[in-house]
Order: C-alpha cells, then sequence, then structure tokens
C-alpha cells in the first residue's frame, strides 16, 4: 500500500511541476525549434515501431486499431449487402400474391437470415468498428486499450459470420426468425442444427462485441489526451461509451438465453418446457431484455455520427453538450426497462402492462431533447449541405416518424393490434435505416477522408442520399398501411382476396431504388479510394482530435499527442499548440491519464502483433460448431483455445529492448531520492 | 502548425497498481459481464420457481448442504492467502508473491475436486425437470469460471517463475487477485440461493 | 491450388451431405394413381433372414426423423410400444428384434402387421410417412446418427434414453444416485 | 465554394424538403382514406374493441402528424435561414455563440420537451382508458369457446356445462351480434396468436399458459383473421373466419354443429365412406358417427358446412377439395396432411361424401 502512495506522490510532483512548465510558457522558441529537428528521425523510429510488416502473416497478426477497425467496418459493409440482397429476394417474393419464387422453408431462413444478419454481424460490428477505429483517434492516443483483444475481436466476428453463411449455403440456415422464440425453436419443433448454428453465432458475436466494449471503455476512461477531462470529451465518445456500457449489461441476457437454448436442445434440459417447469416465456424474457437496448445499442452510436456531422456542418458547437450527454444516458437506463413491449399480446398483467407503457413513452423525452438541440444549433449555426449533412436531415425526417409510430405503439390498446404486422416492421425499419443507417451513411461520406485520405465523390454522393432516400420511403411508408389493413410480418406469401398487393409491389419497387442507391455508393468508394480528391488533414474543419493528423494517420496515429484546451479541441487550438513529449519512440508506450480530469498518470507499453488472437478466435470457432455436432468438441477446442491464450499473454522475451524497467529500478529506496529530487 | 514542448512525460511511472492501470478496467469490464450473465441465471431460477407449485418439484429432494458449504469455507479461506498474494505483490515482492500464489493454487486444486463433487449434492440431474436444469446451469457456469481462474492464476505465477519479474507482472498478480475475490464473492449470492433457499423462502 | 482443390472437393462433398441431412421434404411426390403401400415386400420374411441392404435415407435426415416422432404419437404407436419402452409391444429402445431390424424389416412390419397385436396399416400410412416412422424407430436404439436423431420433446420427462443401447438405467429420473452410492 | 454553387445548394435542399413536405402530406391523405376499408383492417372496427382502439388511434394519428409537421417545419426553418443571414459561409466555426441567442433558444428547447412531456401524458392517459375497456367485457356468463392453435389451424371448441353439448369444429368461430364471448386460448404445440384486426386486438397461445380474449361484433358479418406469431413453415396459411349472426341463427347454427354426421344418402356418398374410413383421413380425423375418431387434425363432421378449407386458404368448393386431398403438399407446402392418392372414382366417391356432411 505504502508503495503505491509513494508512486502517487511521485507523479503528482512531476506532473505539477511540467505542467508549470506549459504554463508559464516555458515553451519557447528553442523548444519548438528542437521539436521540428528531432521529427523526421523520431518519425522514422516511430514508424518501425508502430506499423505491421508486410505479408499476410503480418496481416494476420496486426494490432493497430486503425486497421483492425477498417476490417471491421468492411466485413460488416459487407454483411450488409448480403443481408440487402435478402431483403430484396424477399421483397421481390412479395411483390404479389401467392408469388411463387420461394417456397416457404427458403422463406424462412432467408428472413431469419435477413433479421440475424442485420442485427448481429451488421449493424452491432458496425457501430463497434466505427468506435474501434476513431475513438482512440478523437481522444488523441496511439492505439486502443488492449489491442490484441481488438484484434481477437474482429477475427472471432468474422469466424461467426461465415460460419452462418456457409451453414445457410448448405441448407442449414436458422429458420425461426431472429428471436427465435421456442417451442418453434426448441428440440421438438425444429429438429437438425439449424438454430444450433444460430445460437452458436450469437455466441460468437456477443463475444466480439463484449470484448469491443470493453476496449472502448478502459480507452476512454484512461488513454484520453492530456487535459480532456471529463467535460470535453466529444460527444461522439460519449455515446460510444454509452453504446459499450449498454452492451455489457444487454448481452448476457442473450448469451444467457442462448446458453439455456442450446442446452435445451443438445443436452435435453428443460428450461423451456412447460411440461417439466419451464416456462417459454422465459426466453421471451430474456431475449428481450436484451434485444430492446439492443435497437438502442445500435442508435446511440449513430447519436454519436449525427453530433459529429451537425456541430462541423453548421459550424458551430453542438447545442446543449450537458443536455445531450445526459439524454444518452437516459437513454442507455431507460432502455433497460422497455423489454415488455414486446410481449404485450402474451397477456401479462394489467399493472405489468401500464408500467411499460409508460416507461416505453418515457423514452421518447430523451430523443426529443436530442431533436430539439440538433434543430437549434442548425437553427443558430450557418449549415453547409454537404453530404454527410444531408443524410442527417433524412435521419431526421424518417427518424422522427418512425419515433412516432413507437410511441403510438407504447400503448396496449393499439400494440395489440398492429404488434406483430407489417405496422411494425415498418417502424423498426424507420427507426433503424433512418436511426442509424442513414447517420451510418453520413458518417461514411464524413470520416472517407480520414480512413482513406481521399473524399467521397459530393455528386454521387447526392444521387446516394436522394435515391437511397426516396427508395426507402417507398418501400416502408406503405408497410404502415399494409399493417393496418392486417397484413402479418413473417409471412411468405398471402392471399389476392386481401387486397394488400399493389402496396406490396409499391414496397418492392421501393426496395428497387434503395439497392441502386446502395450500389452508387459502392461505385463512389471504389472510385475515390483511388481517383478521389486528396482531403488533406483536416477537409472539412471539423474540431475532433482524429483531424489533427494525417489522412489516413500514421500507424502511431499522433507523432506527439497533442495537449487538449477547449471541448473542441481543434477550435480552441492556439497557434502554437502545446504536445506531449518524452513518450518513447523505440517502444509502444501509451500515455495513461486520470479517469476524470485527464492529468497525465503512468505510461505503459501496450503490446505488440501477435498471431495468438487468431488462435484463441479458431479454437473457439471450432469449439462452438463441433459442439452442435459432439459434446467432445469442448474438449479439442479447450486445449488449442488454453495455449493460444498463453502464448497470447506470455511475455516478451528478456532481451526486447522495450521491456520494462527491472523491478530494482522502482525500489522504493528509489523512489524516494526521486520523490526528494523533484521537491 | 506550429507545436510546442508542453509536458513531458517521460519521468512518469511505466506501471500502475489498480484503478491507475489499464488492466484493472478490463478485469472490472468482464467482472460486470459475468456478473449480469449469473444474476440473468438466478432470476430465471426465481421465474421458473415463481412457475411452480412444489419447489424444489416432487419427486426431487432438497440439495445437501454438508459438501457445499465445505467449497463454500475453502472459497472464502483462500481470500486470506490471496489477500497476502496481494499486498506482496504491491511491494513488489518476487518470492512472497509466489509463495502467496502457490497456496492460493493449492486451495484452488481444493475446491475444484470438493465441487466436483459438490454436482452430487444438487439431487438433481439437469435434465430432470426445469429445477434441475436452472441449478446445474448456475453452478456449471461458476465452475466454469472457477476453473479458468485457477489456471490463468498458474500461468500468471510462472511468469515470474520463468523470471519475468518486472512491475508489469506484479500489477497482473494483483488484478487477478480483484478476479478472484469476484469469484468468491459472486458464489456467496449463488449459494444462498441454490442451498438456502429451497429450504428457508 | 493443390490446398484448393481439395477445399472445393471437401465442402461439395459437405454440401452434399448437409443438403441432404437438413432437407424439408415439403413436396412429397405422390405415387401417382397408386394406391397407398401397393408396395409388397412379400419376400421379406421375420427372423433371421439377411435383410436387403437398401439404406433408408430418412435415417441422414432430421427433419424425416423428427416427422417420424410426431406420427409415432399421431398414429397412437405410443399406446402399445411407449416411448421405446414397450408395454403391451415389445421395446423399441433396445437392439433385440423379433422381426429384424433393418429398414425394410420395419417398414414391413408396419405395413404388413405381426401376429400377437401389430396391427396391418396397409393402406392407412403413406409410404414415406412409414419410412420416416422406420427411421426414427431405428434412432430410438441409436442405430442411426446421433447428431441427426431427434432430441427432446416439449412434454412430460419420459425417462428414456431414445439415443443408446447400453444405458439399461433410467436417467433423469428426479432421483439421482441412492445415497449409499453417493460419494461423500 | 463559389457564390452561386452555395445558393444552389442551400435552394437544393430547400426544394427537397418542399418535395418531402408535399409526399409527407398526400401519403397522410392517403393513410387516413385507404386504411379504412378491407375486410381484415383495424381503422374498419365491427366491435366495440376495434372500435375503442381505432379512435385511440386516430387521436394518436393526428397529434403525432401534427407533430411531425412541426419538428419538419423547425427544421425546414433552421435550413432556410442560412440564406438570409448576411454573414458568408466561411470555414471559420462560430466557437462562441451569442449568449443571448443561447438563452432564447434553451427556453424554446426547454418548452418544446415540455410539450412533448405533455403529449405523452395525453396519450398515456387515453391509452389507460382505452385498456380498461378492453378488460370491461369480461363476464363469467359469457359464451365460452375454447380456440387451441396447431401447426397450422385452428380447432375450436364451444364449451358447455353439459358435456354432451359441447363440440368441436375448425377454422371457423361463428359468434352472436351483440353478445360478449369469451376466448380461451391455448396451443398444443408453439406459439400462435389469435387475430381479428375487425374486431379486437391480438392475444397470444402459448403452450402452458391459458390466455382470454373478449370479443363483441356489433355488426353481422364475416371477418377474417390469421396467426400473427411467427409458427413455422406455413404460419402465411394459418387464416380463419369469425362469423358474426344474428342470435337466432347463431342458436340454429349451434344445434346443427351438436348432431352428428349425417349417414350417407345414398350409393355414392357410402362408398365415399368407405373410402374415408380405408384411407389415411382415418388415421387423424373425427367424423363423429362414424368410427373415425382420431383428433390430431380438424374435426370434418359438419365440413360441408364451413366457408374456407386449409385454415381460411381456400373457399370450399369441390375442386378445391379434391385438389386438397389428392396433394394438399402441393397447395399448402408442408402442412400436415400427406398426399392421398387415389383411384379417380374413389375420389369422386370420397368427395361427394364429404360435401353431404352439411
Amino acid at each position: 500500500m505504502k508503495a503505491e502512495e509513494n508512486t502517487a506522490q511521485n507523479v503528482e510532483t512531476t506532473t505539477g511541476s511540467h505542467e508549470t512548465t506549459a504554463t508559464t510558457g516555458a515553451a519557447s522558441a528553442q523548444a519548438v525549434l528542437a521539436l521540428s529537428l528531432m521529427e523526421d528521425q523520431e518519425h522514422a523510429e516511430l514508424e518501425r515501431t508502430w506499423s505491421d510488416e508486410p505479408g499476410l502473416w503480418n496481416w494476420l497478426r496486426s494490432v493497430d486499431h486503425k486497421s483492425i477497425g477498417k476490417r471491421y467496418i468492411v466485413t460488416a459493409f459487407i454483411f450488409f449487402l448480403l443481408g440487402g440482397l435478402l431483403a430484396l429476394i424477399m421483397r421481390l417474393q412479395l411483390s404479389r400474391p401467392e408469388n411463387t419464387l420461394l417456397g416457404p422453408d427458403q422463406y424462412n431462413q432467408i428472413f431469419t437470415m435477413h433479421g440475424t444478419t442485420m442485427m448481429f454481424l451488421f449493424a452491432i460490428p458496425v457501430m463497434e468498428a466505427m468506435g474501434i477505429y476513431l475513438v482512440p483517434l478523437m481522444l488523441g492516443t496511439r492505439n486502443i486499450a488492449f489491442p490484441r483483444l481488438a484484434a481477437f475481436s474482429y477475427w472471432i466476428y468474422l469466424f461467426g459470420g461465415i460460419t452462418l453463411y456457409v451453414f445457410f449455403f448448405l441448407n442449414i440456415g436458422p429458420d425461426t426468425g431472429w428471436f427465435s422464440y421456442v417451442p418453434l425453436a426448441g428440440p421438438e419443433f425444429s429438429p437438425g442444427k439449424r438454430v444450433d448454428i444460430w445460437s452458436q453465432l450469437i455466441n460468437f458475436t456477443e463475444i466480439a462485441a463484449l470484448a469491443a466494449s470493453i476496449e472502448l471503455i478502459a480507452t476512454t476512461f484512461k488513454l484520453r489526451a492530456p487535459g480532456m477531462s471529463v467535460n470535453r470529451i466529444p460527444l461522439f465518445v460519449w455515446a460510444m461509451l454509452v453504446m459499450s456500457f449498454m452492451v455489457i449489461f444487454a448481452m448476457p441476457a442473450v448469451m444467457t438465453s442462448s446458453l439455456f437454448l442450446t442446452l435445451d436442445r443438445l443436452v435435453g434440459t428443460h428450461f423451456f418446457n412447460q411440461a417439466e417447469g419451464g416456462d417459454p416465456l422465459l426466453w421471451q424474457h430474456l431475449f428481450w431484455f436484451f434485444g430492446h437496448p439492443e435497437v438502442y445499442i445500435i442508435f446511440i452510436p449513430a447519436l454519436g455520427f449525427v453530433s459529429s456531422i451537425i456541430q462541423t456542418f453548421s459550424r458551430r458547437p453542438n447545442f446543449g453538450y450537458l443536455a445531450l450527454v445526459l439524454s444518452m444516458i437516459a437513454t442507455g437506463f431507460i432502455g433497460f426497462g422497455l423489454w415488455v413491449h414486446h410481449m404485450f399480446a402474451t397477456g401479462l398483467p394489467q399493472l405489468g402492462e401500464s408500467f411499460f407503457t409508460a416507461a416505453t413513452m418515457m423514452i421518447a423525452i430523451p430523443s426529443g431533447v436530442q431533436i430539439f438541440c440538433w434543430i437549434a444549433t442548425l437553427w443558430s449555426g450557418r449549415p453547409q449541405f454537404k453530404t454527410p449533412l444531408l443524410f442527417v436531415l433524412g435521419f431526421f425526417f424518417i427518424f422522427v416518424l418512425g419515433g412516432l409510430s413507437g410511441v403510438m405503439q407504447a400503448s396496449v390498446p393499439v400494440n395489440l393490434q398492429v404488434h406483430d404486422t407489417f405496422f411494425v416492421v415498418a417502424h423498426f425499419h424507420y427507426v433503424l435505416i433512418g436511426g442509424a443507417v442513414f447517420p451510418l451513411f453520413g458518417a461514411f461520406y464524413y470520416w472517407f477522408p480520414k480512413m482513406t485520405g481521399r473524399m467521397l465523390g459530393e455528386r454521387l454522393g447526392r444521387w446516394n442520399f436522394a435515391l437511397l432516400f426516396v427508395g426507402f420511403n417507398l418501400t416502408f411508408f406503405p408497410m404502415h398501411q399494409l399493417g393496418l389493413q392486417g397484413m402479418p410480418r413473417r409471412v411468405y406469401t398471402y392471399l389476392p382476396g386481401t387486397g394488400w398487393g399493389k402496396l406490396n409491389m409499391l414496397a418492392t419497387a421501393g426496395g428497387v431504388v434503395m439497392t441502386v442507391g446502395v450500389a452508387l455508393f459502392i461505385l463512389n468508394a471504389l472510385w475515390s479510394r483511388r481517383r478521389g480528391r486528396v482531403a488533406g488533414d483536416n477537409p472539412w474543419g471539423a474540431d475532433t482530435l482524429e483531424w489533427a493528423t494525417s489522412s489516413p494517420p500514421p500507424s502511431y496515429n499522433f507523432d506527439y499527442l497533442p495537449i487538449v484546451q477547449g471541448r473542441e479541441a481543434l477550435w480552441a487550438r492556439t497557434d502554437d499548440a502545446p504536445v506531449v513529449t518524452g513518450l518513447r519512440t523505440n517502444c509502444r508506450d501509451v500515455l495513461l491519464t486520470k479517469t476524470l480530469d485527464a492529468e497525465p498518470d503512468n505510461t505503459m507499453s501496450l503490446p505488440s502483433p501477435s498471431i495468438w488472437p487468431v488462435g484463441v478466435a479458431f479454437s473457439a470457432a471450432v469449439t462452438f460448431i463441433g459442439s452442435c455436432f459432439t459434446p467432445w468438441a469442448l474438449v479439442w477446442g479447450a486445449i488449442p483455445a488454453f495455449i493460444s491464450l498463453v502464448g497470447w499473454g506470455w511475455p516478451k522475451p528478456k532481451d526486447d529492448k522495450c521491456d520494462l524497467t527491472p523491478v530494482d529500478e522502482w525500489s522504493e529506496e528509489k523512489r524516494r531520492k526521486e520523490a526528494r529530487r523533484a521537491q | 502548425m506550429k507545436r510546442r514542448a508542453g509536458i513531458d512525460v517521460s519521468g512518469l511511472p511505466q506501471f500502475a497498481f489498480g484503478s491507475r492501470g489499464l488492466i484493472w478496467w478490463g478485469i472490472w469490464g468482464f467482472l460486470a459481464i459475468e456478473t449480469t450473465m449469473l444474476l440473468i441465471c438466478l432470476v430465471s431460477y426465481f421465474y421458473l420457481q415463481d412457475r411452480a407449485t412444489d419447489w424444489p418439484p416432487p419427486p426431487t429432494q432438497l440439495p445437501d448442504l454438508g459438501i457445499p458449504t465445505a467449497t463454500l469455507a475453502v472459497l472464502l479461506l483462500s481470500i486470506v492467502p490471496m489477500h497476502l498474494l496481494e499486498r506482496a505483490a504491491k511491494r513488489l515482492d518476487t518470492r512472497r508473491t509466489i509463495l502467496w500464489t502457490f497456496v492460493c493454487i493449492a486451495l484452488g486444486i481444493v475446491f475444484c475436486v470438493l465441487r466436483g463433487f459438490e454436482f452430487y449434492s444438487l439431487n438433481v440431474l439437469f435434465d430432470s425437470n426445469a429445477y434441475g436444469s436452472v441449478v446445474w446451469t448456475i453452478i456449471g457456469v461458476h465452475s466454469f469460471h472457477l476453473v479458468t481462474e485457477v489456471l490463468e492464476t498458474c500461468v500468471i505465477v510462472s511468469f515470474l517463475l520463468s523470471g519475468h519479474t518486472e512491475p508489469k507482472y506484479f500489477v497482473d498478480s494483483t488484478d487477478n487477485a480483484l478476479y478472484w475475490y469476484f469469484i468468491v464473492a459472486i458464489w456467496i449470492p449463488c449459494y444462498a440461493v441454490l442451498y438456502l433457499a429451497p429450504r428457508y423462502l | 491450388m493443390m490446398i484448393a482443390a481439395v477445399c472445393g472437393v471437401v465442402s461439395a462433398l459437405c454440401l452434399v451431405a448437409a443438403c441432404k441431412r437438413e432437407e424439408r421434404g415439403l413436396r412429397v411426390d405422390p405415387p401417382s394413381s397408386a394406391r397407398v403401400n401397393s408396395k409388397t415386400l412379400s419376400e421379406l420374411r421375420p427372423g433371421n433372414v439377411q435383410p436387403i441392404s437398401a439404406p433408408n435415407e430418412f435415417e441422414q435426415n432430421a427433419f424425416a426423423m423428427n416427422e417420424g416422432k410426431r406420427l409415432y404419437e399421431w398414429y397412437n404407436c405410443v399406446g402399445c410400444h411407449a416411448h421405446g419402452g414397450g408395454g403391451i409391444g415389445p421395446p423399441l429402445m433396445d437392439a433385440k428384434w423379433i422381426y429384424g431390424g433393418a429398414p425394410e424389416q420395419i417398414f414391413a412390419t408396419i405395413v404388413e402387421g405381426r401376429p400377437n397385436g401389430m396391427p396391418s396399416f396397409r393402406g392407412k400410412i403413406p409410404d414415406y410417412q412409414v419410412w420416416q416412422l422406420a427411421a426414427y424407430v431405428r434412432s430410438m436404439s441409436g442405430q442411426v446418427s446421433k447428431d441427426a436423431s431427434p432430441s427432446r420433446d416439449d412434454d412430460m420427462n419420459v425417462k428414456k434414453p431414445e439415443q443408446s443401447t447400453e444405458q439399461q438405467e433410467p436417467r433423469g429420473t428426479g432421483g439421482v444416485p441412492k445415497s449409499a452410492e453417493r460419494p461423500q | 465554394m463559389s457564390a452561386p454553387a452555395r445558393s444552389g445548394m442551400s435552394a437544393h435542399a430547400r426544394r427537397l424538403v418542399r418535395d418531402a413536405l408535399r409526399a409527407c402530406a398526400l401519403a397522410c391523405y392517403a393513410l387516413t382514406t385507404a386504411a379504412c376499408t378491407g375486410s381484415q383492417s383495424i381503422l374498419n372496427p365491427a366491435g366495440p374493441n376495434a372500435g375503442n382502439v381505432s379512435r385511440l388511434w386516430w387521436l394518436m394519428f393526428y397529434v403525432c402528424a401534427a407533430v411531425f409537421l412541426l419538428v419538419i417545419a423547425f427544421l425546414a426553418a433552421a435550413l432556410a435561414r442560412t440564406r438570409r443571414r448576411t454573414n458568408k459561409l466561411t470555414d471559420a466555426p462560430d466557437t462562441e455563440p451569442d449568449a443571448g441567442r443561447e438563452r432564447r433558444m434553451r427556453g424554446v428547447v426547454t418548452g418544446a420537451v415540455v410539450v412533448t412531456v405533455i403529449i405523452l401524458f395525453v396519450f398515456l392517459v387515453a391509452s389507460f382508458t382505452t385498456s380498461r375497456s378492453l378488460y370491461a367485457l369480461s363476464d363469467p356468463n359469457n359464451l365460452r369457446i375454447k380456440v387451441n392453435g396447431q401447426q397450422w389451424w385452428w380447432q375450436v371448441e364451444y364449451e358447455n356445462d353439459v358435456a354432451s353439448q359441447t363440440f368441436k369444429t375448425a377454422n371457423e368461430i361463428h359468434i352472436p351480434v351483440g353478445q360478449t364471448v369469451t376466448l380461451r386460448l391455448t396451443s398444443s404445440d408453439v406459439i400462435h396468436s389469435f387475430w381479428v384486426p375487425n374486431l379486437g386486438g391480438k392475444r397470444d397461445l402459448i403452450p402452458g399458459h391459458e390466455t382470454t380474449l373478449w370479443l363483441k361484433a356489433d355488426k353481422a358479418g364475416t371477418y377474417r383473421g390469421q396467426c400473427a406469431e411467427y409458427c413455422g413453415l406455413q404460419h402465411a396459411h394459418m387464416a380463419f373466419v369469425v362469423v358474426a349472426e344474428p342470435v337466432e341463427q347463431f342458436n340454429a347454427w349451434m344445434e346443427a354443429q351438436r348432431r352428428p354426421a349425417a349417414p350417407p344418402a345414398n350409393a355414392e356418398q357410402q362408398r365415399g365412406q368407405q373410402v374415408f374410413l380405408a384411407s389415411p383421413c382415418v388415421m387423424c380425423h373425427t367424423i363423429r358417427g362414424t368410427d373415425a375418431g382420431a383428433s390430431v387434425a380438424p374435426d370434418l363432421t359438419h365440413l360441408a358446412s364451413r366457408q374456407t378449407i386449409a385454415a381460411g386458404m381456400l373457399p370450399n368448393t369441390r375442386g378445391h377439395l379434391g385438389g386438397w386431398v389428392s396433394n394438399s403438399q402441393e397447395l399448402k407446402p408442408g402442412n400436415r396432411m400427406p398426399p392421398i392418392p387415389l383411384a379417380p372414382e374413389d375420389l369422386q366417391a370420397l368427395l361427394s361424401y364429404l360435401e353431404s356432411l352439411k
């Protein structure tokens, strides 16, 4: 205990003295000169230390948050395209009554795959991926906390996604919906391995998401640049932080429920068997306890995108920083209290229904606060109509509409009529596509220059926006009416006498338009990546720290970590900006700061590239998939997993130049001496 | 953009115990996840109990108390050497840290073995009824953590044994202690629910 | 190249195998206008006659065997054979077969009936359903691939180890090792 | 960026907003007019439950539409202001916004939040009131009907304290106009959901739970209902009809349903009955008054009196029935009825017999 106190004291004295230096303006012309003289040599060494060497093997070993983030984004986007294609096929099937493009078995697999892909393989991962790429840059640090965990997170997510699609093409695609209600998904009514594959996929993605959340939280708490106290954290990072906490408390519910389901199916437990004391509704409670926060897990990062984009393009700080932060946190909390509104039709006690009605309506309040603050920002700012802002305006239109139809459904009587109809399909596509995908596309346009160094084409961008916006409303607006006319969800066809044909045809046409819109985006991205206008460090004149480094950022992110002087870091920056010096360039050193006020506290050498995260992910994949077929897989998988984990954590060789200071240097005596000297 | 040297951090310590370090936050993240998971298992237990007329459902007998209580006692006892280990590690005392780690591992092996017998004390099988399923799952999830934690302790002490005695590895030891405390602490409510609740509630 | 080729072949094989194991045989071809079970199997004799080895392809198919399980209840096989343990009729979950345990023999038993109580279901159960039943009946004694065999029902625990032959002791009885055997 | 391009852009945005508003207005109009029709529409209520809900719905619809238009109008105004402002668009951010304006905006935002809360409170009260009215129909003296959902059809049992007076039918529920009926909902396999949009909200049928729903029709008519919880392969074709008829007619119908099946009236029907009893039909179906007594498939005692076959999928005509018997898997893939290959004359006899089951 004493040792720790000593160290703490020591640190305080050191930083204290340095701050004095900084504030009293001891950074003279000489210091500036010295910095620029050192630069070339230091950059070269930093590059050597941080960059990945070429070759496939080193590509697999990479622990750079930017590489991982980009891979994550690209992979998630590919899954988005696959999920979108499945949706298009469904729309084609539904375009006419009694269409025979798909049979019921195919349709059921496809709609399940669509939902599962969009939720578990696209929406959560892409949001986490944006965080993995951007959070360390925005916080002004050199890598994410736990970089090997980040690599592991990506690999296990990739293996999970591939597994699901391989099995889908083998006709073992899950067919019980992305919600897998028991008993339909239980052992009696879903024979074969389809649902087992689904519940194992849940394991893959939840592990990936949980790992990413832990990284983001630790990064946000400990790796912020000096000066970025809690009240200066960018709204984007707040959003990621709230999302990460929600993941941590929501995902275990689906982890547990999918464990129960797996056990029921594979070893014959009775969690959901009502004849032996189980209860099918237990599944629904557990699933929606995850499933509803899940919606906000997807939506809250989008709030971060919107905040960043609005701030930059209305050329003023967001109106109501504190209100926005608090409303995000409030959304995070209330999001856990609504799950039962997915279960009103199960006939719960009236009192419970009332409670959840009230809670559901209450969540409209923080959303309202957010919308009003942003409108106020635009009102008093000078909006510049670049593509990212267009997508955000699209977000307003669509999300507000979807939010309002959500408020209607909070009411039990209305909910009982529209639940599980196309009205609900319309509603949640309005909130999820409007609330998350539109901001995400805006974010792609906004940060593409940072990630690639080139701008996305504006003209194509506007076409992309227009087609997506029109296509979206054409597809989903008629679904409100279909729902009101009584068309239930998850039907592979309908009878001609129902009169649903025309609106369905319209929706399908809209789906085609949307497809063209997305195709334009792909074209734009592919073309701009090579030929787009060169972006420069800060093409939008934005305020957050990721724009303080080159585009794309060097492997070490910042040659000197920035020191933050205001909430809008770059807008507040003075001409001779102070930076952090003294981090070793031959080591992967990062600076840890204090959680609240972000004063420098200690430094730490982050782990180097490693193949072991891939090994652990692979072993886990083998275990998960194998255990669907034989319990022995747990044994086969555990051994390589254990070996890989030990390899992952094993210390660097002793002769590593960068290795840690030996104990004797930190002996109590030496520390006391240093403390004396500092005084 | 001109820049000037603002803060020189070369004199800062290269490691820190507890919340000043990075790993500590990661461990807390995992603890939050696993606590939530076990709590959800416990909530499921009560949910199923609420649906049942008799609990445990006949003809299932109540679980025995002997071995589970012994396991709990050993678990609680292991906190003492773990605390001593933590103190030694914070003093960067290699010899004592290794010594107490071995004591902890020995206790760990004892309660892993006891845990093996504890499954028999449940007096029910996982595929008998929903009660059996949920108690087996709770104890199974905890046992998984238990075994992992003992293995992890072995791995961490092997760092020290192989001559890696830099402060970083002492930080690892203290963070591992945090996990160990969690394993012990979380078992107390689980024990209460599995063995005491059906008797006294 | 070699690796790619091998991977290709392996995945193609997997594809073939997997498609079959999960296929939902929804559109069963009706055997034109033929009457149900018109095919006679009279050359089959009970007892020690070597069965003709024509594999029942439903034994690879999880869906078909599950259908077999459902029909086993629907057509009230349960009434006499219980859940494999036997009652009025002989048990089905051991490896002892009075009239032969090969798929065709079971097919014949269902269609033709057997002396001492087993009625003939000729004309009452379509061929493909008889094959589904036969596959399920064989899965009870663990004679088909375990990972395609049906799992538990959403019903009372019938205390039957459907998928094992060795297990004589009923498991999952709510009971548990007797106290004398319990390690203390 | 040059000035014309900029004004073009903001004009572009204004055009966009204008078009969007126009589209929205059109859509609202379409919604208000078109959704009121349809035999399965929630906005075409035929009973007090659906009526109350549709009133609540319209209240919410108009308020929400107003809120939506207001929000979009504010947004549009915020964007339109850009052009009127004298200062040029530059890259220099406005890091120190005018304090007075910020204060005014804070007031407006707070006001908007307060209005939001008030609207939500109104909705909440309206919702609770409507909710209460749904439960108000509960009465132990109601006619009791037990509906059991099965993959993929509905078994309907009219309960009576006298055991001999109960009877079963399938996929068609007759109710007397102006009387509340209590539906006891159960499932014998997976979760289904019972829903007749014209009469009221849905209720799930959950194995191991019994749920209750109260229905009342004010107008005579035939209302289509459909399973609303995904229940497997043929979820899409798990429909039924509710026939609301005047009390006398309803009582007559009930009397007829209680009787066992009429014996075959002629030789062909006689033969049809024999075909039925010798074919796979008898393994699953019941015809009261004959040897057919299996209970896993719809009761066919009064098959010919029903409007539809195959769970509301096909009209009950001889042609459809023939197709259904010979190969139902072609019409409704995955349903539990096997193809029944019959010789043509046997099939015709069977159909004649089935058509006689009034």
